[in-house]
C-alpha cells in the first residue's frame, strides 16, 4: 500500500531530467517478449486487511504460551527479560546495515565487540568472531576450519551430536573427498550407551567433534578425547547447543577446544519456529586468522577516542572472494545484540540462576517420570536440562497425546535414532512450573493402555 | 560523547534480573560431580537501568533507514513498512518451536507454503526452498543443486565456475566453498558481459556460471538471452545471483532469460530489516529439474488438506542450517508482498529504477559515471576525476556523514576505480533524492575549492576517522576480563 | 525485582558521607510508633512470575480482536496503523517529563506544536492547546471557561450529549452555584426526538453545550442554535466525541462555535478499556487567554534558529496558583503524540476515507437491521457511523445475548434515558466486514422470540 | 539540525496510509446533505517513511530517563521497568472497549480491584477511586469528597482551604476550582509547617488543610500529628498531596499520620511513564467516612465472585472523568507494585532517601542548602550563593544541559530563593550521582572562574536558549495553513 513516494508531478519532472517519455522506456534493455509480464500475485492488501490475514494464521499455531512446553533438542524455552525486545527494538540497531562505515556505526560496532567479548569469555576462548548464522553453520564452518588448518581429510563426529547438526556438516563437505566418521549409539540395558569415539581418532582426523550436553542431555568427562586429539594432532571441537549450560558447566576452554561453536538462541532469542537465531563461534587465538565471519576490532582516531570497526577483513569474500575464509557476509548481527543485551542484563547470578533452575526441574521431571510404570530414563549419568526417555510406545504417538493436553511432550527420537523409536528427549528450563511437569506425568501415564 | 564498555559500567553485586531468590537455588546442583562445573563466569554486572542506557546511548551512534537516507549500492537499504515487526512479533509466530507436533503449527507451514509460491511465481521458476539463512547461504545451497545435477547425469569432470569479474565476492567465495575452481569473465564496454569470450572458455568443464543481472553496475545484460544459452549449450546451469532482483519485479521473471536457480535477498528485496547486518533469508528458486535435490524438509500438503514437513527427499542434497530457516523473515516478506499486491510490486521497480536514473541524471557531467546509460535500480559513478584535487571516493564518502547521509557503496564493483555506487531504492522521496544530489554536487565543488574540510571529514560524528591498519596489525578484540568478584564461586 | 542498584558496599559509603549509621536513621522525623509498619503486601515476584500473573489476568478478558465490535458511544474501534505505535514506543518520548526545559525537549515540543495545529485546522478553530485530560474533561473545562469569559452563571446543556460528558460538567461545577439546564429526549412515533434547545437559552447562559455527531449518532444542522446563542450572548461550545467524523463532516468552526472540545481517542489512540486517552481543546482566538492547559509557542534562539517552549504560563497553575485558569498540571502529552502521528500518516485522503468507510459500514448496518422484523433504527434524519435501534426487548438482555456469539452489540441506554430500556446505540467503524455486519444482524434476528 | 514542521514536509498527492482504494470509498457519503459536509480538509500529505523519519528526528532532540540522568524535584523520574509498557501492551488489556459487557472484562475488573487493595493498604486508608486522570484531578476529586462530607454534615459555612506556602501550584488551583478562597500558611525555619500560625487561622471556616508530606522541600513534618490534629479539632479534614509519596513507601502509613484523603500520583510513585507530559493516573484513597462520595463507578464482587460496575453510589460525587480511568496506567502500577513487593517497597523509599541525602551532603557547603536537615527523596539547595558571580539559578541549569544532565526543578518552592530541587530517585546507581555531584561542583567553580561558559549554556543542543518573551507577547500557537490542493475537495 503506497509505498512509493513519487507523486504523479515528479515523476513527470523526474523523467524529463533523464530524458526519456515513460518509464516504460527504462526497462528496454529487457527482451520484448518477456518483459512486463502477468503475475499472478493477488492485488495489493490494505494495512487493515494484512494485519487480518497475518493473524488469522498465526492464531492457526499454538504457540508456547499456550502450551506446556518440555522439548528443547536444540531450541530453548527459556524467559528473555523484557528489556532485550526494547533494545532490539530501537531502530536505529535493526535498520541499519552491517557497519561499513564505521564513523555512523558505532553503535553496532561496539555491540559487536561486546558481543565477541562475552562469548569469549562465556566458552572461556581466546577469541570469537562476531557470529554466524547459526549452530550448526557454525558447527560446519569450524570444521571446514579445521580441515585448512590440518590440511587432513578426515572429521570425526560424535553420534550424540544433534542430528540438524551433523546433518548439516556433512551438506557443507558434500563432494570435498572428505571421509566423514561418527561414532554409534546404542540401546542397552544399562541405558543409551556411545562407542569410544576415541576409537575413531587417528593422524588423517582433522578434527573431533563433541557436543557438550549432548543431544540426549548427558555431560560428561571430556578429558579422554581432548588428551587423544592432541594425541593424534586432531583438533577438538566442541559444540553447546544449550548455551544456558554454561551458567554452571566446565566450558569448552577449559576442557581444552580448539574450536567452540554453539547456537545462541538460549540466550535471549526468541524460538521464532526455528530462526533466525546465531551462531556462536570461538577459538585459540593461533587460529584467528582462519576463523569466518565479521570480527570487530578496537582502535582509535586521531584524537585518540576509542572506536570499534570491522577488521581482519582480509579473511573475508569482499576482499578475499575465491581465497576467503568462508562466503559469509550479511550475518546475525541483530541477534547478537540480542544475546549482548541478554547476557548483561543476567550478568553472573542471572545466569547461574536460569542454570540451576533448569537443571532442577529437569532432575525433578526425571525423578517424577522414573517412577511412572512403563517409563525409564535412558540417561546413565549426569544430565543437565534435558534428559531421556523410553517410552511404552512410539515417541511420535506419545507427543500426539500430550498435545491434546496442551503439553509439548519432547522430541521423539525415532527419525533420526532408528533403535530408538519409543524415546523421546524431555527438556525443562527456568520457566517450567511444578504444576506443569505434574500434568507432563500424569500425561505420560495415561498413555500406558 | 563515547560510551564506557559493558566491562567498564560492571559493579560487583549488581544484578538486571533474577529468576528466584538464591534460596530457592540453593542445592539445584548438588547432583553435579564438581569437576563437571566452571569455575568463573566472568560477566559485567549491571542493573536494568544501566542496561537501558548503554544501549540507548549505543543505539543513537547509528545511522539508520529511520533516520536517514542510505543509498548503499548492492544492498537495497530500503524502509521497511512497520506492520513487517508487528506482525513477526505476534505470538502466534514469535513463539513458536520448530519441534512441535505439526498440528500445531499448521498456520506457520502456510506462510511458508504461500510464500514459496509467491517467490516461484514473481521469479518465473518451478520451486522454492525458504532455508538459507541468507545470500550467501543460498549461493551454496545453489551451487550444491547444481552439483547434484551434474551428478546425477553423471557428468562428473565439471570443475569450473565461471565468474563475471564485476561480481559480488560471495559468488567465488561460494564456488571455492564447494571446491570449484573459478574463471573470471571480463566485461565488455557497454558493461555486459563479454560475450565473446563467454564462449571461448564455456566447455565440458563448466560447472556453471555465477551470474548477476542486472549486474553490480546496475545494468540489464542486454545480451542476456545469448549469455544463458551460451552455458547451456556448454552443459552447464546458470546460477542467479539475485540481490538486484528489486530492479525487476514485474519487469521479467528471471526464470524468463534463462536461469536455472535464482537465490532471493528477502532482506533486500523483500523488505526484512537488515539489522546491522543480518538477519537475512536466501530463498532459492529453481527449474523443475532441481527441485529434488532441495534441501529438506520440504513442506507440503496431504490429501486431507493438512501440511506437513516431508523429510522423505531421497535425493535432496540434505540440510543447509537448522530447522526450517529464519521463519521470523518469511513472515515479514509474506506480509510485504501481501501489502504490495502483483500491482505494488511493478510499482517498487519501476520506481526504484526511475530514482536511480534520476540521480545518475543528476551527477553525470560532475561526476563520471564510466557506463553512462539508462541503469537500472542503481548505478555506479565514479570519484576519478576528483582525484585531480587529492580527494579520493573514500574521502567524499566520509564528506557526506556530515550531512547525515550514509555513504554509497565504495570500491565496488572493482572494475570501477574509485566507485561510488548509488542505489537509492523506491522508498525516498524526490526531496531526499535531490538532497542527496545537492550535497554531492556540493562535494564535488568542494574538492575543487576547499578539500581540507573533504579530508577532515566526517566532524560531528562520535569519532573521526578511525585507524583501521592498526586495528588489523595488533588486533584487540574483546575487553579485558571483567573483574569476577561476586562471580568468582558458584553459590549454589 | 532488583531495582535499586546500590551494592551494599556503595551504601555504606554514602551512609559515611551523609553522617548516619544506618538507613533507618534517615527516617527518623517520622513519628516512631508509625514507623516501618507492616504491609500486607505479597512478596516481590520475579518478572517471569509478574508476566503470567497478568497474562492470566489479560486472559480472563475477550479483546476486541476476538469479537466483533459493534459499540461506539465514545469509544471508537478505529484502526491504527502500526508506525503509531511505532513512533510512541521511542523511549525518548514516552520516559520524557514535560518539557519544562526547551532546549532538552525540542522533540516533545514540536510535535506538541504539530498537534496544536493540526487540531485547530481540523476543528477549524483559531487556537488549540496541547491536551487535557479526555473528552468529559475538556467539555468540564470549557464550560468554566464560558462562566469565567461572560461572568453568567447558567449552562445548557443538549441532552443528546454523551451521558457521562454531562455526567463530568454536573460535578466540576458542584456548589458553584451555577444553573445546569439540559433538553429533554423522547421516544416519539417518528423517533427519538429532542426538546428544541434553543428555548432554554437566555440572557443568564454562559453557553450551550452541542455534540455534532450526537450521542445517537445524529448529525444535525446546528445553524439556528448558533444564531441563538449569538443573539443571547451564550457561547456555542461545541463537543465532538467521534474524531474522525472530522473527515467528513462541517466543523465546529464553521458552525460558529465559540470553544470546541472532543476525545482524541479515534485518532490513533488504544481503546485500553477507556484510558488514557487526549482531550482536544479549541478556541476563538479572543478566548486564548482564558484557555486551560500547556500551550507551546513558535520562538527563536540568539541565532535565530527556530525552537518551541511552553507559553502564555501565566494562565498555569504553577505561576498563577489560585488565579489559574485550571489546576491541571499533567496532562497526555503521548496521547497527544499519537493522534499527532495518526493524523500526518493518514493525511486528507486516508482521514476522509476513515469517516466516510465507517459512515458507508453504519448506513448498511442500519438498512440490514431496519428490515429485521422487530426491530426499529430511531434515528429520523442523517448520521454518521453510529445509530439508534429500538430492540423488541431489554437492550443489556440483547447485549448478553450477542457476547455468546462473539458480538459487542451496542451500547444500552437504559441507564442513562429510562424511557429507551429496549434501546441500543450501534456503531461501524472501517474495520468492520461486511460478514461481521451479517452476524449482528443474525445475532438480533434470533433475540426475537 | 532543526527538523522542519510536517506542514513544510507535506507534498500534494503523498498518502501514509489508505483504508481502501478510492474506488471503493466513491459513493460512500452521497446520502448525507452537502451542506453537513465540510469543504478543506488541510492536512499535511506525507508517506509512511517520512512520518518515520520525522517523528524519529524529534525524538533524539529529547532528554528522557533512559537516556540519562532526570533529577527533577517533585517529579519522581524514576526508571521504569521495561516489562510494565509489555504488559500493558496485551490485547487483553490494550484492546477493550470500556463498554464491553463486564462479563467480557473480568480480567480488567479484577487489575482493579487488586490496585485499589494495594494502594489502601500501602497508604493506610480504607477506601481507593482510581478514576482521576492525574494528580490535579485527584486534587479536585478530594476536595469534592471533603465539600460532600461537609454538605452531608450540614456544616456549609466552611469555605477556606489552608495551603502552605511551600505548596505546589496545584494545591491552591484546585481549591479556586472548587471555588474556596485560600490561606497561605508559612513555613517556619525547619521547614515545617508553622504549627503556631495554623492554630490560630484554623476554625469554623476551615473546610481543610491541603498537606504535602514529605513537603516540597524534602522535609517530614516534624509535628504532622499535632498539624493534623488541629486541623481536626477545627472541624476541618486534612487532605494529602501524595506527590512524594516516594519518599515513605513501607516508611509510613499516611492514614496513621491524620490525613483524611491522599492522592497518588502513579506516574511519579509507581512508575507509569511519565510520556513528556503525561498520562498520569490520580488515585485517591481515603478514610472509611469518606467512602460513600466516591465518583462513580465502583469495581464491586457480587456474591458469586463476579466482578461488576456499581452505579448505584447514591452519595457519590458523580464523574470526574469519561469511564474508569486511566487503565492503561493501572496495569503498569499493578505490575509493578507486583514486582516490588512488600520488601520492593520499602527498599524503594530507603534508597530513594539515602540517594538524596548522599546528593545532599556532597553538594552542601559549595551550594547553600536552605533547610540542611536530613532530608526525604529529596532537597531544595538554593543557587543564591553564585548570584554574586552574576550566574543564576537558570544559569546552572542549562550548563548542566551540557553534561547530558536533566536539570532538577528550579525556582520551586518559591518559598526558597533561586530554587534548586534535587530528586535522584531510587533507581539510580551511585556512579550517577557521583557524577552529577561532580558536574555541580565544577559548574561552582567555573561561577567563580569562567561564568561566561555558564551564561552561553547549552552549547550543544538543537536550539540554544530561546526567546520565551517574544514567544508569550507574540504568540505563535499553529503552523501555517497546509496548502490543500490535493486536499480540497471531498473525493466522494
Ligand atoms: C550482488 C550480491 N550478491 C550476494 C550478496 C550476498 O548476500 P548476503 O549478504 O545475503 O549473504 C550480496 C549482498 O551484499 C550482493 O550484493
Ligand atoms: C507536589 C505536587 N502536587 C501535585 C502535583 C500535580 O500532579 P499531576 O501533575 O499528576 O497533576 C505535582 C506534580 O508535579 C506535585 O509535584
Amino acid at each position: 500500500m503506497a509505498f512509493v513516494p513519487l507523486t504523479a508531478d515528479e515523476q513527470q519532472v523526474m523523467l524529463r531530467e533523464v530524458g526519456v517519455d515513460s518509464v516504460a522506456d527504462l526497462f528496454v534493455d529487457i527482451p520484448e517478449h518477456v518483459r512486463f509480464p502477468q503475475l499472478d500475485v493477488p492485488p495489493p492488501l490494505t494495512e487493515i486487511e494484512v494485519v487480518r490475514k497475518m493473524a488469522a494464521l498465526a492464531a492457526r499455531n499454538q504457540h508456547i504460551g499456550q502450551l506446556a512446553c518440555f522439548v528443547g533438542a536444540g531450541a530453548y524455552n527459556h524467559y528473555i527479560p523484557s528489556v532485550v525486545g526494547h533494545m532490539m527494538g530501537r531502530s536505529e540497531f535493526y535498520t541499519s546495515y552491517t557497519p561499513y562505515q564505521p564513523e555512523m556505526s558505532q553503535g553496532t560496532l561496539q555491540s559487536m565487540f561486546e558481543f565477541q567479548s562475552l562469548i569469549a569469555d562465556l566458552f572461556e576462548m581466546d577469541v570469537a568472531n562476531s557470529a554466524v548464522y547459526d549452530g550448526p553453520a557454525a558447527l560446519a564452518e569450524a570444521v571446514l576450519m579445521a580441515l585448512r588448518i590440518t590440511r587432513r581429510d578426515r572429521v570425526v563426529l560424535a553420534g550424540s551430536v544433534h542430528p540438524e547438526y551433523r546433518a548439516v556438516v556433512s551438506s557443507y563437505l558434500d563432494g570435498r573427498g572428505v571421509e566423514l566418521a561418527t561414532s554409534e549409539v546404542e540401546l542397552r540395558d544399562s541405558g543409551l550407551e556411545e562407542r569410544p569415539i576415541v576409537d575413531l581418532l587417528d593422524d588423517r582426523t582433522a578434527c573431533c567433534v563433541v557436543q557438550q550436553p549432548d543431544f540426549f542431555g548427558n555431560i560428561a568427562d571430556l578429558g579422554a578425547i581432548a588428551e587423544r586429539c592432541r594425541e593424534v594432532g586432531a583438533l577438538l571441537v566442541y559444540v553447546v547447543a544449550e548455551a544456558i549450560s554454561l551458567g554452571l558447566l566446565k566450558t569448552p576452554g577449559a576442557w581444552g577446544a580448539d574450536i567452540a561453536v554453539g547456537e545462541g538462541q538460549s540466550l535471549g532469542v526468541s524460538l521464532s519456529f526455528g530462526g533466525p537465531w546465531v551462531g556462536l563461534m570461538a577459538c585459540k587465538q593461533e587460529h584467528l586468522r582462519q576463523l569466518p565471519g565479521r570480527i570487530v576490532g578496537a582502535t582509535t582516531d586521531q584524537q585518540a577516542r576509542r572506536g570499534f570497526v570491522l577488521t581482519l577483513q582480509a579473511r573475508e569474500q569482499h576482499i578475499r572472494r575465491e581465497k576467503a575464509t568462508s562466503n559469509i557476509c550479511t550475518s546475525q548481527t541483530l541477534l547478537a545484540l540480542g544475546v549482548t543485551v541478554y547476557l548483561s542484563t543476567l550478568g553472573p547470578e542471572g545466569l547461574r540462576q536460569a542454570a540451576a533452575l533448569s537443571h532442577k526441574k529437569a532432575r525433578a521431571g526425571a525423578e517424577r517420570i522414573a517412577r511412572l510404570p512403563g517409563y525409564r530414563v535412558l540417561n546413565r549419568g549426569p544430565f543437565f536440562n534435558e534428559f531421556t526417555v523410553l517410552c511404552p510406545t512410539d515417541g511420535a504417538f506419545v507427543r500426539a497425546r500430550l498435545l491434546e493436553r496442551g503439553i509439548i511432550a519432547g522430541y521423539p527420537l525415532g527419525r533420526d535414532y532408528p533403535g530408538l523409536q519409543n524415546a523421546l528427549v524431555l527438556c525443562c528450563t527456568e520457566r517450567n512450573t511444578a504444576a506443569e511437569i505434574e500434568q507432563l506425568a500424569n500425561g505420560l501415564a495415561s498413555c500406558v493402555s | 560523547m563515547t560510551e564506557p564498555l559493558l566491562s567498564e559500567l560492571s559493579r560487583p553485586g549488581r544484578v538486571g534480573q533474577r529468576f528466584a531468590s538464591p534460596e530457592q537455588c540453593r542445592g539445584a546442583v548438588d547432583d553435579l560431580p564438581p569437576e563437571l562445573l566452571r569455575g568463573e563466569l566472568p560477566l559485567p554486572e549491571l542493573g536494568e537501568l544501566d542496561v537501558v542506557r548503554h544501549f540507548t546511548h549505543l543505539s543513537t551512534m547509528n545511522h539508520s533507514i529511520d533516520a536517514g537516507f542510505y543509498p548503499l549500492g548492492s544492498c537495497t537499504m530500503k524502509y521497511n513498512p512497520k506492520v513487517d515487526e508487528d506482525v513477526a512479533r505476534l505470538p502466534g509466530f514469535a513463539q513458536l518451536h520448530p519441534y512441535q507436533p505439526e498440528e500445531s503449527v499448521q498456520g506457520a507451514l502456510e506462510v511458508m507454503l504461500e510464500l514459496q509460491r509467491l517467490l516461484a511465481e514473481i521469479t518465473g521458476f518451478a520451486a522454492v526452498t525458504l532455508q538459507p539463512a541468507a545470500g550467501a547461504q543460498a549461493e551454496l545451497c545453489g551451487m550444491l543443486l547444481i552439483r547434484a545435477y551434474h551428478r546425477e547425469r553423471g557428468d562428473l569432470k565439471r570443475s569450473k565456475v565461471l565468474i563475471p569479474d564485476s561480481a559480488h565476492g560471495t559468488n567465488p567465495a561460494t564456488a571455492a566453498m564447494c571446491g570449484y575452481s573459478t574463471i573470471s569473465i571480463p566485461t565488455d564496454s557497454h558493461g555486459n558481459v563479454d560475450l565473446g569470450r563467454l564462449k571461448e572458455i564455456a566447455d565440458q568443464e563448466t560447472v556453471g556460471l555465477m551470474l548477476t543481472n542486472p549486474n553490480t553496475l546496475g545494468l540489464f545484460e542486454q545480451e542476456i538471452l545469448e549469455v544463458t544459452e551460451t552455458v547451456h549449450r556448454a552443459g552447464g546451469l546458470v546460477y542467479g545471483d539475485g540481490a538486484n532482483l528489486n530492479a525487476i519485479l514485474g519487469a521479467v521473471k528471471p526464470a524468463d532469460l534463462g536461469f536455472d536457480v535464482l537465490h532471493i535477498n528477502t532482506h533486500k528485496t523483500f523488505s526484512t530489516p537488515h539489522g546491522g547486518g543480518g538477519p537475512g533469508c536466501g530463498p532459492v528458486a529453481v527449474r523443475d529439474v532441481l527441485e529434488p535435490y532441495l534441501p529438506k524438509p520440504v513442506v507440503a500438503r496431504r490429501p486431507s488438506g493438512e501440511l506437513y514437513l516431508d523429510w522423505n527427499r531421497p535425493r535432496s542434497i540434505g540440510k543447509l542450517k537448522g530447522f526450517w530457516g529464519h521463519f521470523g523473515m518469511m513472515v515479514r516478506a509474506l506480509t510485504y508482498i501481501s501489502l504490495q499486491g502483483g500491482s505494488g510490486l511493478r510499482e517498487i521497480s519501476e520506481a526504484a529504477v526511475l530514482n536511480a536514473n534520476y540521480l545518475r541524471a543528476r551527477l553525470s557531467g560532475v561526476y563520471d559515471v564510466p557506463y553512462d546509460r539508462i541503469c537500472m535500480h542503481e548505478f555506479v559513478a565514479s570519484g576519478r576525476s576528483q582525484r585531480q584535487y587529492g580527494v579520493r571516493t573514500l574521502d567524499i564518502a566520509k564528506r557526506l556523514i556530515d550531512f547525515e547521509i550514509h555513504p554509497p557503496t565504495v570500491y565496488f564493483p572493482l572494475i570501477v576505480e574509485e566507485a561510488i555506487m548509488v542505489e537509492p531504492t523506491e522508498a525516498e522521496n524526490k526531496d531526499t533524492l535531490d538532497r542527496f544530489a545537492d550535497v554531492m554536487l556540493q562535494i564535488a565543488r568542494e574538492a575543487e575549492e576547499n578539500p581540507e574540510i573533504i579530508h577532515q571529514a566526517p566532524h560531528n560524528r562520535v569519532v573521526g576517522r578511525l585507524d583501521e591498519t592498526t586495528a588489523a596489525r595488533r588486533p584487540v578484540l574483546r575487553w579485558a576480563r571483567v573483574p569476577a568478584q561476586a562471580a568468582s564461586a558458584p553459590a549454589y
